[in-house]
């Protein structure tokens, strides 16, 4: 089967004053109807290969690669129009922080008709239905009351499940998560890691989940890569996490203190050059 | 280790009506460490500022060492024993200072001299060289900044040490630092400790004994053993505990 | 462009509070009511130093030279179609003299005061009015008051039909306003136009009143537009948006006047700038410095340049044209004379002075000239500029160093002008009666003694001679420095005809205007 | 690579940009550098300094530079002479002096009237603002609604007002224009302060026991103080401007001083015929301001980096 | 706290009002009234009570709308300013119009292409508006405009040929005329109105453009703009529906301050034009010691002011969810 999602030597580079940066140096991975974890410390350009992916690297940056296409389309070719069709239809992005991701003056319910109404030749009602039909399939008690709200009207957890119910919307084929829960409580987080999960196993999506918690996508995905410095480190199953061999993997895993774990000191991380290299 | 050095009781704050810490009482131990958990909003915070004499304190008292405080003055004996490390290590440090200056600070205010070997010993303390001593905090990255903010709290050779959730801003490998750093100098100081942490496995780690906070209320007070060994009382900290070790399907 | 049937002249208004005769002392309100009221008599424009009748047809004064009797011309309408009788005449006065504003002070000079008026102003008969003055005054002095503004005759009927109750009080002892309010925004005379609005600043619209007794007006319609700017009324003018630019200075008049499609027109007014010295200063009290700053003004220069086409040099306080009026010209911008007088003053290493200067030209261009050559002298002047109230009520006050400013002639006769540079009964700080030389703390008491004289005398040639004499003595010695005479100049689109402007601005008619 | 042979002599610049500065001088100079370097980037910006820079040049050297008196005239021999007239480049005024020397000396007036606004203004708007922002509560009620009915005047009536009041000159015209200038600072300076007083370094510094006016001089005024420059800097114009228009309202700087303003109202008798009487002056009064203009934006992008975008 | 305001403002007003070295009575009797009557007037105006008295006597007659008798026009002040407001709003008017929309439009313009030529230019033009005196620039339009090309009309608001026959409802000449359909009067009118209206514009648009620029920019980089491109809409539509809908919001708040700015600011245009509105009256006032009309311009421009002020923030409250009242 044809992977949903190639990705092949992906560079993101932006040039500033101070000369270019490599935020993402020539990754690459396949994709298929699965979920693929994301994880890295800060700064390693999981986002950024999250927005290339998406078409959304933001002026003055770079996209190279030497073949990005999603099933069977090449977005290295594709135009405006062509992105414009495919985003939010058939591939979508999950932001970080519902608070500064939902736009801040128009009601949750608009936003949600306003993905289908753009994509889909549906009368207002129809989007109307659908739009409760999406909030209540993300678990909002009363998707009425919700769906007339403002972004500022709800609380974080809420906001999220807003958030993805507007992207889930139109069905798309791909997901990408950008680190959607990290701005939630633990509990919360937990309730919409459901939500995400129970969609992805209902609708066969594939899902990249990015995620600077190792733990958290070790045991939510089927398979982690590992990002450093802009480049991918290891990539494993998540099964096969504990038979991690680069030493940022490991130091990863085992540097966060547990529950009934004794451990004084903590190891910590010996960086080493070459992993950069 | 000896004697109750804070002992909390009913306190109670209120922000324009909104009741953010109601009836609280903790008793944290000389040479402690004490843990506050619970999710965001539940008051962690508010109960570590009134401490300080940062938050509109509406009921309850507060005793640290012996001295029973009121409103939102301290004494100056006070200002020096107590100190406290913020959350986000890019906001806690004055974005238009240099290292130097920000330690020099205390200093300053306490009238204490000596100020050149102090600070270089402070510095060398939290694991930064000279080299640092004159940078800005944007030069720092947010371990290094954090390693600051200690070493300023750290320079007025305080007793207690309130933590706001030092790592929660950091990355995990950087956290680890932190915390072994944070370990390292109770131990040399015989320092106590009240830290904020919504991470059970990091509070676990470093206190002894924990509350569970839940929208402004302690729910309940336990040792971390207990907790590890799930022994707890309240459905609210299990709850906490099972959503802290990751997801599982059934879960949810 | 302008309507055909209408005058639209461009024109400095802003001074202009009320348009009531009664009231009203300012130029260009005199020249609305100049073409709106009648007066018993009005300057001859063919020999000023005349009268002639207007409303009056001929008059008679008695042999102790007390009485005047008028005798009006039969069937005179006032605009609104009332009569014009001697009643309104005594009305007139009455009016002037009770309400005690600014200009009922040109016949109080004839010992009338609100007690006495309607004895010594009345109507004999429908067509009669007698008028007693308190002193056998020269003739053309009496005549020549009354041909002012403050003259004009009021429709009586009109006037009272407006009037407004007052409770009287110490200050103010009638009981009406005598129309007061009334009048301020509207007209009630017999004159060739009437005032249908005065919005304040904007504009001053008049309309041909149909029932004059005299040769109807050309035009329907006469509009005066507020435009205080010189550059900004010849733009007007040349687009054709006004038909008559009043304010021009000297670069607009020369270029108006090199335009074929305008005309410009000039004539000598009553007026006469001067620099005046306070003598309360002691500096300023030496006769070589005031001699010496008669020396310092570049009159020449000043003349070619800043005045060219406006103004003329003159140096003696008498306009030409009035009785008795002198050209002499002593003094010339002379640096070194003026050094050598001040030196001899002892202040041969110059001094401070402040000079209050109202802003408008050309008094501020004429005061920074002056402060240039001042300085060539080692005098360092500061200006200290106001608009006209602030440098009068200091000028006024007597608080000033020195003053610079215009003096137009109250009404068309030697005594207005002789009277304020000359006279000054009590030179203290109380003193009444605050002419000029008041003013100017200046206590020449054998002068005072001569203007006296001179308006008693009813021989016309002797009393032109003891004028000549007063303004040499003035011009010698006076701390005056009359620089120039005013010369009124106006441009004006070829089309116009028949366009004349008068001696004084009660005097510039605009009945005889028409359009092609 | 160097020549290990001889210790490598860094450059200043490498100096400046160090990530381990060795005292504060170098630390607080490569600050600056890395400001300036981000400033100068900015090519209208530079071109600001350099016409900021030229004004205060020209006000201090205008006695050398002028090449006639700015006051004394020639009536009779000078007057009203247009540009490029042999020795008089600007042309001459109806006063027969010269143009550009009074330009020139006229600067002074203009740097004179933008300083004293400064220095009055802008320490009273932040002194105001930080107090009230910081102490909160009754304090800030009172003083903000001081400000509040400051703002609520409209600014140029409000100065001919207070001008009308204390008689025309470039004294009082300052003084009205710094009277009513202070108030946006003091909003600004307050909304800066509230935006830090509950953040957490002020709380540190608070906690270690810094006397609420120690925090106020010693940590909130510099946080204003960047954005504070930044918006004095772009009213310098509007100063300039506002100057001008009593000038122009003939209720600024009076004669013989050669006030811009004031020339251009008097040069406006001639606008006809010798326009550049007032053109001169305007383009005078153009450049500078822009001057002004171009530095604050400029500044601002430097200084304030959130200001500028992403 | 309108009260307040309102109050501060009446107490300056006074204060300025009684500090002026003018004599307010010479202003009523005239330059050369004998000195007795200018005593006498000074009585009757009560000029020699005392200052608070004369203070309470003015706040009663202020709030009751009462700021006396225009000595320059013998009509009570409130009329006059009745009569000469509408000609400074509907100047301002057409200036806020020309200038918000054009000034919008550009901004956004400017935003979206940051850095490229446009930005420039809108930078450019938005700076040299910022930094050119208004009263200069007026004059040298006037020049072109009316004086060396013929295009416009000046001074005032009409010509004289229509000043007298025609008749203001409103006072808004454009909209009479139009309302009235005299379509004449209309085109004149436009003449009129149309070279100081595009000048204040101009100065409006400098202003609107930068901020709406520098509000576009900030919110172009928000998140929820990535959201909204990640859910494939055009970029017209999130930049013209997203991104100006959120700016809208502080944008109001410029809009009415440069509305309230240009009823001040045309003071000088009104100078320059001739064009009799309140700024004009004021000047003139303040000219001849009219103190009554100064003070009584002064504080209806500032409640107009505070009036504008109130309303944008209620507009802000109805613009933004957050701060809207529930
Ligand atoms: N517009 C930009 N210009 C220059 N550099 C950029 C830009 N955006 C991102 N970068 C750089 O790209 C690198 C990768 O950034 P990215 O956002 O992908 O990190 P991340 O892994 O998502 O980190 P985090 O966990 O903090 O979100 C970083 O070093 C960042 O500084
Ligand atoms: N200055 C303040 N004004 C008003 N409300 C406040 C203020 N500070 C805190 N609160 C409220 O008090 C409650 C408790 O806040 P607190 O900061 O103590 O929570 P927390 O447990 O520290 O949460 P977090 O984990 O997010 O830091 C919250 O609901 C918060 O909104
Ligand atoms: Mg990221
Ligand atoms: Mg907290």
């Amino acid at each position: 089967m044809m992977p949903l999602l190639t990705v092949r030597n992906l560079s993101v580079t932006y040039p500033t004053r101070t000369g270019l940066v490599e935020a993402v140096r020539g990754i690459s991975f396949d994709l298929g109807r699965e979920r693929l974890g994301i994880v890295g410390e800060s700064g390693s350009g999981k986002s950024q290969t999250g927005r290339a992916i998406m078409g959304l690297t933001p002026p003055p940056g770079i996209v190279k690669a030497d073949a990005l296409s999603f099933s069977g389309i090449d977005l290295l070719k594709a135009g405006p129009a062509t992105w414009r069709d495919m985003r939010g239809s058939r591939m979508a992005m999950i932001l970080q922080d519902p608070k500064f991701s939902l736009n801040p003056v128009m009601t949750i319910g608009r936003q949600i008709t306003e993905t289908l109404r753009h994509h889909e030749n549906v009368t207002k009602r129809e989007a109307q239905r659908r739009a409760l039909d999406m909030l209540e399939a993300v678990q909002i008690a009363d998707p009425e009351r919700v769906f007339g709200l403002y972004p500022h009207e709800v609380s974080g957890g809420m906001g999220q499940r807003a958030m993805i119910a507007m992207m889930l919307v139109c069905g798309p084929e791909l997901l990408i998560a950008d680190e959607p829960t990290s701005a939630l409580d633990v509990t919360v987080q937990l309730e919409v890691l459901g939500i995400l999960d129970r969609l992805v196993r209902d609708k066969g999506m594939g899902l990249v989940f990015i995620s600077h918690d190792l733990r958290l996508v070790s045991s939510f995905c089927d398979r982690v890569l590992v990002m450093y410095a802009g480049r991918i480190v290891e990539e494993l199953a998540t099964a096969d996490l504990g038979s991690a061999t680069h030493p940022y993997t490991r130091g990863l895993l085992d540097c966060t203190p547990k529950i009934g774990e004794s451990r004084h000191p903590l190891p910590v991380l010996e960086r080493q050059k070459e992993w950069a290299a | 280790m000896g004697g109750v050095t804070i002992r909390i009781e009913n306190l109670s704050v209120t922000f324009d009506g909104f009741r953010a810490l109601s009836s609280a009482s903790i008793s944290v131990d000389k040479g402690e460490s004490f843990g506050l958990v619970g999710e965001s909003g539940s008051g962690k915070s508010t109960l570590l500022r009134a401490v300080a004499g940062l938050a509109p304190v509406s009921g309850g008292t507060i005793e640290v060492n012996g001295e029973m405080l009121s409103g939102n003055r301290r004494s100056r004996a006070f200002r020096r024993a107590v100190q406290m490390v913020f959350q986000d290590p890019y906001a806690s440090l004055h974005p238009r200072q240099t290292v130097d200056r920000q330690l020099l600070e205390p200093l300053a205010i306490h009238g204490i001299g000596d100020s050149d070997k102090r600070i270089l010993k402070a510095l060398d303390e939290v694991g930064l060289g000279p080299s640092f001593r004159f940078r800005y905090p944007h030069q720092l990255s947010g371990g290094q900044r954090q390693r600051v903010a200690i070493a300023r709290a750290l320079i007025v050779e305080p007793e207690i040490l309130l933590l706001d959730e030092p790592t929660s801003a950091l990355d995990a490998s950087v956290q680890a630092e932190v915390l072994n750093l944070l370990e390292e100098v109770r131990s040399r100081h015989g320092l106590t400790y009240v830290m904020v942490s919504h991470d059970l496995g990091v509070v676990t780690h470093m206190c002894s004994r924990l509350a569970v906070m839940k929208s402004g209320e302690i729910v309940e007070t336990l040792s971390s053993v207990d907790l590890a060994g799930s022994r707890m009382v309240s459905d609210y900290t299990r709850r906490l505990m099972v959503a802290s070790k990751g997801f599982t399907r059934e879960a949810v | 462009v302008t309507p055909a049937d209408t005058l639209v002249e461009g024109f400095a208004i802003d001074d202009i509070i009320s348009l009531d005769p009664g009231e009203a002392f300012e130029l260009s309100a005199a020249e609305v009511t100049g073409n709106t009221y009648s007066l018993l008599v009005r300057l001859d424009l063919d020999d000023t130093t005349k009268v002639k009748g207007d409303v009056a047809e001929s008059w008679t004064v008695s042999d102790d030279g007390l009485t005047y009797t008028f005798k009006l011309k039969p069937d005179l309408k006032f605009a609104s179609g009332n009569p014009v009788t001697a009643e309104d005449v005594a009305f007139s006065v009455e009016r002037l003299i009770k309400m005690d504003k600014s200009p009922a002070f040109l016949f109080g000079q004839f010992g009338l005061n609100g007690d006495n008026v309607t004895e010594k102003v009345k109507a004999v008969d429908p067509l009669t009015v007698s008028f007693t003055v308190d002193k056998p005054y020269a003739t053309s002095f009496v005549l020549n008051v009354l041909s002012s503004t403050a003259g004009s005759v009021l429709d009586k009927k009109l006037v009272m039909e407006h009037a407004k109750a007052v409770t009287p009080s110490e200050e103010y002892k009638w009981d009406t306003d005598f129309g007061n309010d009334w009048l301020k925004t509207n007209s009630a005379g017999s004159g060739p136009f009437k005032v249908v609005t005065w919005k304040a600043n904007e504009a001053v619209v008049l309309e041909r009143n149909d029932n004059y007794f005299g040769e109807l007006a050309k035009l329907k319609r006469v509009i005066y537009r507020h435009m205080k700017e010189s550059a900004g009324q010849r733009l007007a003018l040349e687009n054709g948006d006004i038909d008559i630019a009043r304010n021009l200075e000297p670069g607009d008049f020369d270029a108006a006047a090199a335009n074929p499609d305008l005309d410009t027109i000039s004539a000598p007014k009553g007026t006469v700038y001067y620099i005046s010295l306070n003598q309360k200063n002691p500096n300023l009290a030496k006769p070589e410095v005031i001699q010496a700053f008669k020396y310092l003004v570049d009159y020449d220069g000043i003349g070619a340049t800043l005045i060219k086409g406006i103004g003329e040099i003159h140096q003696s306080f008498l306009p030409k044209g009035q009785l008795g009026a002198i050209d002499d010209k002593p003094y010339k911008f002379d640096v070194a004379k003026a050094k050598e007088l001040l030196a001899k003053a002892g202040l041969a290493d110059g001094f401070t002075v402040t000079m209050d200067t109202r802003n408008t030209q050309p008094v501020t261009g004429i005061a920074e000239n002056f402060q240039q050559t001042l300085g060539q002298a080692g005098v360092k002047l500061e200006i200290i500029p106001g608009d006209g109230k602030q440098t009068l009520t200091k000028y006024r006050a007597r608080q000033h160093d020195m003053y610079i400013g215009q003096w137009g002639s109250d009404y068309f006769d030697p005594n207005s002008n002789a009277e304020t540079f000359t006279a000054n009964p009590d030179n203290s700080d109380e003193g009444k009666v605050k002419t000029l030389a008041w003013r100017n703390a200046w206590d020449p008491k054998e002068l005072d003694a001569e203007t006296k004289a001179a308006l008693l005398e009813k021989d016309a040639a002797k009393r032109a001679a003891m004028y000549e004499n007063l303004q040499r003595k003035v011009l010698e010695s006076g701390p005056f420095v009359v620089i120039y005479q005013q010369i009124e100049v106006a441009a004006y689109t070829a089309k116009l005809k028949g366009f004349k402007l008068g001696p004084s601005y009660d005097t510039n008619l605009v009945a005889s205007i028409s359009k092609e | 690579m160097t020549d290990p042979s001889s210790p490598a002599p860094i450059s200043w610049r490498d100096w400046l940009l160090t990530a381990e500065p060795h005292s504060r001088r170098q630390a607080s100079l490569g600050r600056a550098y890395v400001t300036w370097r981000r400033f100068s980037e900015n090519r209208l910006a530079v071109t600001g300094l350099l016409i900021i820079l030229a004004l205060v040049l020209v006000a201090i050297f205008a006695d050398l530079l002028a090449p006639h008196s700015a006051t004394t005239g020639n009536l009779a021999g000078a007057r009203l002479l247009p540009p490029g007239s042999p020795d008089f480049l600007l042309g001459t005024d109806d006063q027969g002096r010269d143009i550009l020397s009074r330009l020139l000396v006229g600067s002074r007036i203009t740097l004179a009237v933008v300083a004293l606004v400064a220095i009055i203004a802008a320490p009273v708007g932040l002194l105001i603002g930080t107090v009230s922002g910081f102490a909160g509560g009754y304090v800030d009620a009172v003083l903000m609604r001081i400000t509040d009915i400051f703002l609520a005047f409209p600014k140029l009536i409000l100065a001919l007002a207070f001008v009308a009041a204390l008689g025309p000159g470039i004294e009082n015209a300052v003084i009205a224009i710094a009277l009513t200038s202070w108030p946006p600072y003091a909003r600004l300076a307050r909304a800066e302060t509230l935006g830090v007083r509950n953040s957490d370094y002020i709380a540190a510094v608070r906690l270690m026991g810094a006397s609420p006016a120690r925090i106020v001089i010693r940590h909130i005024m510099p946080m204003c103080l960047s954005s504070l420059i930044v918006r004095v800097t772009l009213d310098m114009a509007g100063i300039i401007l506002t100057a001008a228009g009593l000038g122009f309202l003939g209720l600024g700087a009076q004669p013989p001083l050669p006030e811009w303003g004031t020339m251009i109202a008097s040069g406006r008798r001639f606008i006809l015929d010798q326009w550049w009487v007032a053109t001169m002056p305007g383009i005078a009064i153009l450049i500078v301001s822009l001057g002004f203009n171009l530095l604050g934006d400029g500044l601002r992008d430097a200084l304030d980096p959130r200001e500028s975008g992403r | 706290m309108l009260a307040t305001t309102y109050l501060g403002l009446l107490a300056v007003t006074f204060f300025i009002g009684r500090v002026v070295p003018i004599d307010p009575v010479l202003a009523i009797v005239g330059d050369r009234a004998p000195t007795a009557v200018v005593e006498r007037i000074r009585e009757e105006m009560g000029f020699n009570l005392p200052l608070w008295q004369q203070f309470l006597i003015y706040l009663r007659q202020a709030l009751t709308g009462d700021f006396g008798t225009s000595v320059l026009t013998t009509n009570p002040v409130m009329t006059d300013i009745v009569r000469v407001f509408p000609a400074t709003l509907e100047l301002a008017t057409v200036g806020t119009l020309i200038g918000a929309g054009l000034g919008v439009p550009l901004g956004v313009v400017a935003a979206v292409r940051r850095g490229s030529i446009a930005d420039q230019i809108v930078r450019i033009v938005g700076l040299i508006g910022y930094s050119v005196p208004i009263f200069w620039l007026g004059l040298l339009s006037l020049l072109l405009f009316y004086a060396k090309l013929k295009w416009v009309a000046y001074p005032g608001r009409l010509d004289v040929a229509y000043e007298y026959t025609f008749t203001p409802i409103t006072g808004l000449y454009l909209v009479d005329a139009a309302w009235t359909r005299q379509w004449d009067v209309l085109w004149d009118a436009f003449r009129h109105i149309i070279l100081p209206g595009t000048l204040l514009g101009y100065f409006s648009l400098a202003y609107i453009s930068r901020m709406t620029r520098s509000f576009m920019l900030n919110e172009l980089g928000q998140e929820y703009i990535v959201a909204a491109r990640a859910k494939g809409l055009s970029e017209r539509r999130i930049i013209w529906f997203h991104a100006l809908r959120n700016a809208a919001v502080p944008l109001v708040t410029v809009i009415a301050l440069s509305y309230a700015g240009l009823l001040e600011g045309s003071v000088l245009t009104e100078t320059v034009f001739s064009w009799p509105g309140i700024g004009l009256y004021i000047t003139n006032s303040l000219q001849n010691a009219d103190m009554n009309a100064v003070l009584g311009g002064t504080i209806v421009i500032g409640s107009v002011f505070i009036t504008i002020n109130m309303l944008s923030d209620l507009l802000y409250r109805l613009l933004d969810p957050r701060t809207r009242a529930k």
